[in-house]
């Protein structure tokens, strides 16, 4: 990954979400506060604003990560503000502060930022969170099976949106939606939505 | 959706600008910061409380800032968890010398930005303790999922946590009184209709004319269930009743008791839910000591009310009943003769 | 209609039932009667104050009995004057041998029931004056007509008639410095949605989504216009134009102000319009030196606000900022530091 | 007029103000608050309650006036509360205490209702209360034309309502309807119906 694919991969990820923000806020309302979109988009718009500065250290891929993570924690607010933020900045020093990083490094970091989010929000696979559909994702591209990462990729990619659907079978255990007990079944995760989305930036960022 | 505001993106800021400007003598914003604090800082030495949370539930928790109470309040977006900076810029403000403590409520965005921030206050060598308010019976209590809710019982936990503070107890001590309120502490509610949030635009939820939601939160969001409409007295009976379960109130136990408005439900509405509360802890025989009645932690225009009651012991009715001074809470032997 | 209360013929009854409990170191309810009268009695030898009128605009008047403010608050049907003999009987209690100030809001129904049992007070020996407040620009002043509503501004005049009695005022002075502050009072209010008097069982009005009441009264009565819904902004400086101009405000006057919630709007929507409002006198130059922003006279859950404006003259701005201990408005040195 | 008549109409006004209870809050919905028909419902209840006691002093004309007044007084509220109220109480010293009373005498009695009420209101014919209908009754039943008693009470009785309906376009300039200003126009007063419904019962009742 250099940090023109890591730019272009939060960039499509700002807009996908802004193009679903009334699907994110209206997924949000039935077993939330409403407001998943509205967050996620007024974070990710303020780090497209970073970007246009003219001073970004663009080649720099431990200071995006930071930067990005920073940005997401004094924006979005809320559990996914603090969940993805945190997670951002955490995981950054894993990544070279000069040059494009490997595929190994990449997945390193990935798994860094999801287990992040884990420790912090204390979610596992099946709580019907974002981690449903990053944890999942993560695992795959670090099993190695197939060999290609861009296949593995793809297969997450492609998958992504199935498992954030899957979340709606689900009681929640954590989040908002846990308040709801038994009523937050039948409906799909917010959080896991928008995490699909993710997925399926950084696999289109990764294959241009 | 009809609201009275100039711009929808920038509620939270006119809000803020528009408490500091209503109440001069109490509240300073913080110029760039969504952090309202006190207008006369307290004495030097002392523990700072600082809390906070989404914006929307007004007077909570600006309201709140002032002698007795909090040093610095907090603000989110519409019932969004403030971020970590700001809650930082609130501990910077509120420390004086004695370190601080976080009155926190039991919902995972204000959970986790609040502990972010705490981690960058230890960074800076600033001594922080936090509590965790989770007074909501509405929610079942369990280790394995987020357990309860922080609701209106939040309050008390201002006042009593301020009042030690004010005493000049040591954050130790401060936290541990918080705690034993906590310990103490359970609250439910209801909502008759559903809030709008005005970045949504739109209710959170649609009700029958009949239909009311039990066990709501503070966010607008539905409750754990659906009822038709019942008599105050019978909504009075159904929440104390699962209070008193869950708390283990006996006859002759005495309490402090909130009685709070979601935001819409007037006050005449709210004394009759008062009567009915007052009759039914005469009856159960639980003499109630200390009441509040009014909106202290409301979710925007939401109709409905909360009711919390404290299990009093000495200490706690003593703290409770000290003075305070704040926009929306004052109390004091001011004017007695 | 959906409101949580228990008997719709007992509204008023229950409410005060429960307005006694919930302030039991401010309020008793005289037995058998709609009167509301301080828990310790103000001084022999001071006078007494006494306001009163329909239901459904708490914290009013019963909000206001206590230390500085109202001696006896006399409570009608909902939306509908008391009636003499229940004004008696406030006046009776408020009697503390130097006669009694009623403050009356200039609707028919109020003005001749109190002025009834200002009669039967006289024949019963007690001195007694009155003062009608008529603060609304929204209505035409006229000799020939009804003249202009009391609405919310008389919260100021029972401050200020309060803190003179209490200061040890005879009955003419503190009646003087009522009428002072009247004349120097304006107010205007609008709504965004109507409000449901429980017997009535339906709103008193209907808007469209995008349609506003301007120049409302406090009764859930349609205003003197109905109008496109309007920003905060433009509504704040419609009706201060108005207040400005009727009161004939110049730059360089300082006044009182105060921002008051209908019943629904959230206090984040008030604190907006109070910060609309600042900024707009700020630009007029004319310094506000004393601000109340809450619910201070409401129309059941009717959504809007009215502002107030009270041209100040030194001893006006003294008594206002005067210390008063009332369930709704409590203010004094207390905590100063 | 004698004590039964006087309570029969009495009675039947409150069961004609009952049974008009939500086109009279209606009426005052559209121009007032709502509660005409409430307030006078509450009160004439009262009224009828009082006599179903068994130890009324049915035979004195003046006690009756001056007991119906006071009990409206302190049931009724508002401004029709004041009016009907304080009317009955002072006029009543026109009437005897003892036996009938006679034409004259009761219509010296009706006159200083309505004298009381516009000396307490300050309303005159034209300015939109229930004074368009009381004054106007009133002063038929006085000019003397026809001779006939019952014949004016019956020109009264079946008139009243075309007047309460002559209100409608006129703009209020007293009570509650006159905040509204040239809005007032295009709605009938409440007080004026109620007023209507009075007159019809007194015809009732004098001619049973
Ligand atoms: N403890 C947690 N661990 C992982 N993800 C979580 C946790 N709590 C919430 N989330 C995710 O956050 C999403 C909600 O985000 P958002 O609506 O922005 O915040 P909030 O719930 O504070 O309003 C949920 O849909 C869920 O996927
Ligand atoms: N000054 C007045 N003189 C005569 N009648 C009046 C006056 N003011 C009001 N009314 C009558 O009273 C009626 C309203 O009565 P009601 O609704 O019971 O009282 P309120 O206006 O106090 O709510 C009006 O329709 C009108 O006929
Ligand atoms: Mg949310
Ligand atoms: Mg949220
Ligand atoms: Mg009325
Ligand atoms: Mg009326």
């Amino acid at each position: 990954m250099n940090a023109e694919q890591f730019m272009r991969w939060w960039i499509c990820f700002g807009q996908e979400v802004h193009a679903h923000l009334d699907d994110l806020n209206e997924l949000d309302r039935a077993i939330g506060d409403g407001d998943h979109g509205t967050n996620m988009d007024r974070g990710l718009s303020k780090v497209r604003e970073l970007w246009s500065l003219p001073k970004t250290p663009v080649e720099n891929l431990l200071e995006l990560s930071k930067t990005t993570g920073m940005t997401l924690l004094s924006t979005v607010g809320g559990a996914s503000g603090a969940l993805w933020g945190s997670a951002m900045v955490q995981a950054s020093q894993k990544l070279p502060v000069q040059g494009t990083c490997t595929t190994e490094t990449q997945i390193a970091w990935l798994d860094a930022i999801v287990a992040s989010m884990e420790n912090r929000g204390k979610a596992r696979i099946g709580d019907k969170t974002m981690i449903d559909v990053l944890r999942v994702g993560v695992d795959i591209l670090i099993k190695g099976d197939p060999p290609s990462f861009s296949e593995r990729l793809n297969t997450v990619a492609s998958s992504a949106r199935e498992w954030s659907e899957a979340t709606r079978s689900l009681i929640a255990k954590r989040g908002r939606a846990a308040y709801l007990g038994e009523r937050s079944q039948g409906h799909v995760d917010p959080g896991s939505f928008s995490a699909a989305l993710w997925w399926e930036c950084l696999n289109r960022a990764m294959g241009e | 959706m009809k609201k009275l505001l100039d711009r929808v993106e920038a509620v939270v800021d006119d809000m803020l600008d528009g408490l500091a400007w209503s109440f001069p003598d109490y509240l300073r914003r913080i110029p760039q910061t969504r952090v309202m604090t006190r207008a006369r800082p307290k004495d030097l030495g002392k523990v700072g409380i600082v809390s906070g949370g989404g914006s929307g539930h007004e007077p909570a928790h600006s309201g709140y800032v002032g002698f007795g109470m909090l040093d610095a309040a907090v603000a989110g977006e519409v019932f969004t968890s403030p971020t970590p900076d700001q809650i930082l810029e609130g501990i910077r403000v509120a420390d004086r010398g004695a370190g601080v403590l976080l009155i926190i409520k039991n919902y995972t965005g204000d959970v986790m930005n609040f502990e972010i921030a705490k981690d960058m206050a230890s960074a800076e060598g600033i001594l922080t303790e936090a509590v965790i308010v989770n007074d909501d019976v509405a929610v079942e209590d369990s280790l394995f999922t987020t357990g309860r809710r922080g609701i209106a019982g939040t309050i008390l936990v201002h006042k009593i946590a301020g009042a030690l503070a004010e005493d000049g107890c040591d954050l130790t001590t401060v936290s541990r009184g918080a705690n034993t309120a906590i310990q103490n502490l359970r609250s439910m509610g209801f909502a008759l209709a559903p809030c709008t949030p005005p970045a949504a635009g739109q209710p959170s939820f649609t009700l029958a004319e009949n239909e009311m939601e039990m066990g709501i939160g503070i966010h607008g969001e539905p409750g754990t269930r659906r009822q038709p409409v019942q008599p105050a007295r019978d909504l009075a009976d159904y929440v104390l009743s699962r209070i008193v379960e869950d708390l283990q109130l006996k006859a002759g136990d005495s309490v402090a008791c909130l009685i709070n408005g979601m935001g819409a439900t007037p006050l005449m509405e709210l004394a009759i839910l008062a009567k009915d509360v007052s009759m039914w802890l005469q009856n159960a025989n639980i003499p109630c000591n200390f009441a509040l009645m009014g909106e202290y932690m409301t979710s925007l225009e939401m109709a409905g009310a909360s009711v919390t009651l404290l299990r009093l012991r000495d200490d706690l009715e003593r703290w409770l009943k000290a003075p305070c001074d704040t926009p929306a809470m004052r109390q004091g032997v001011m004017h007695e003769r």
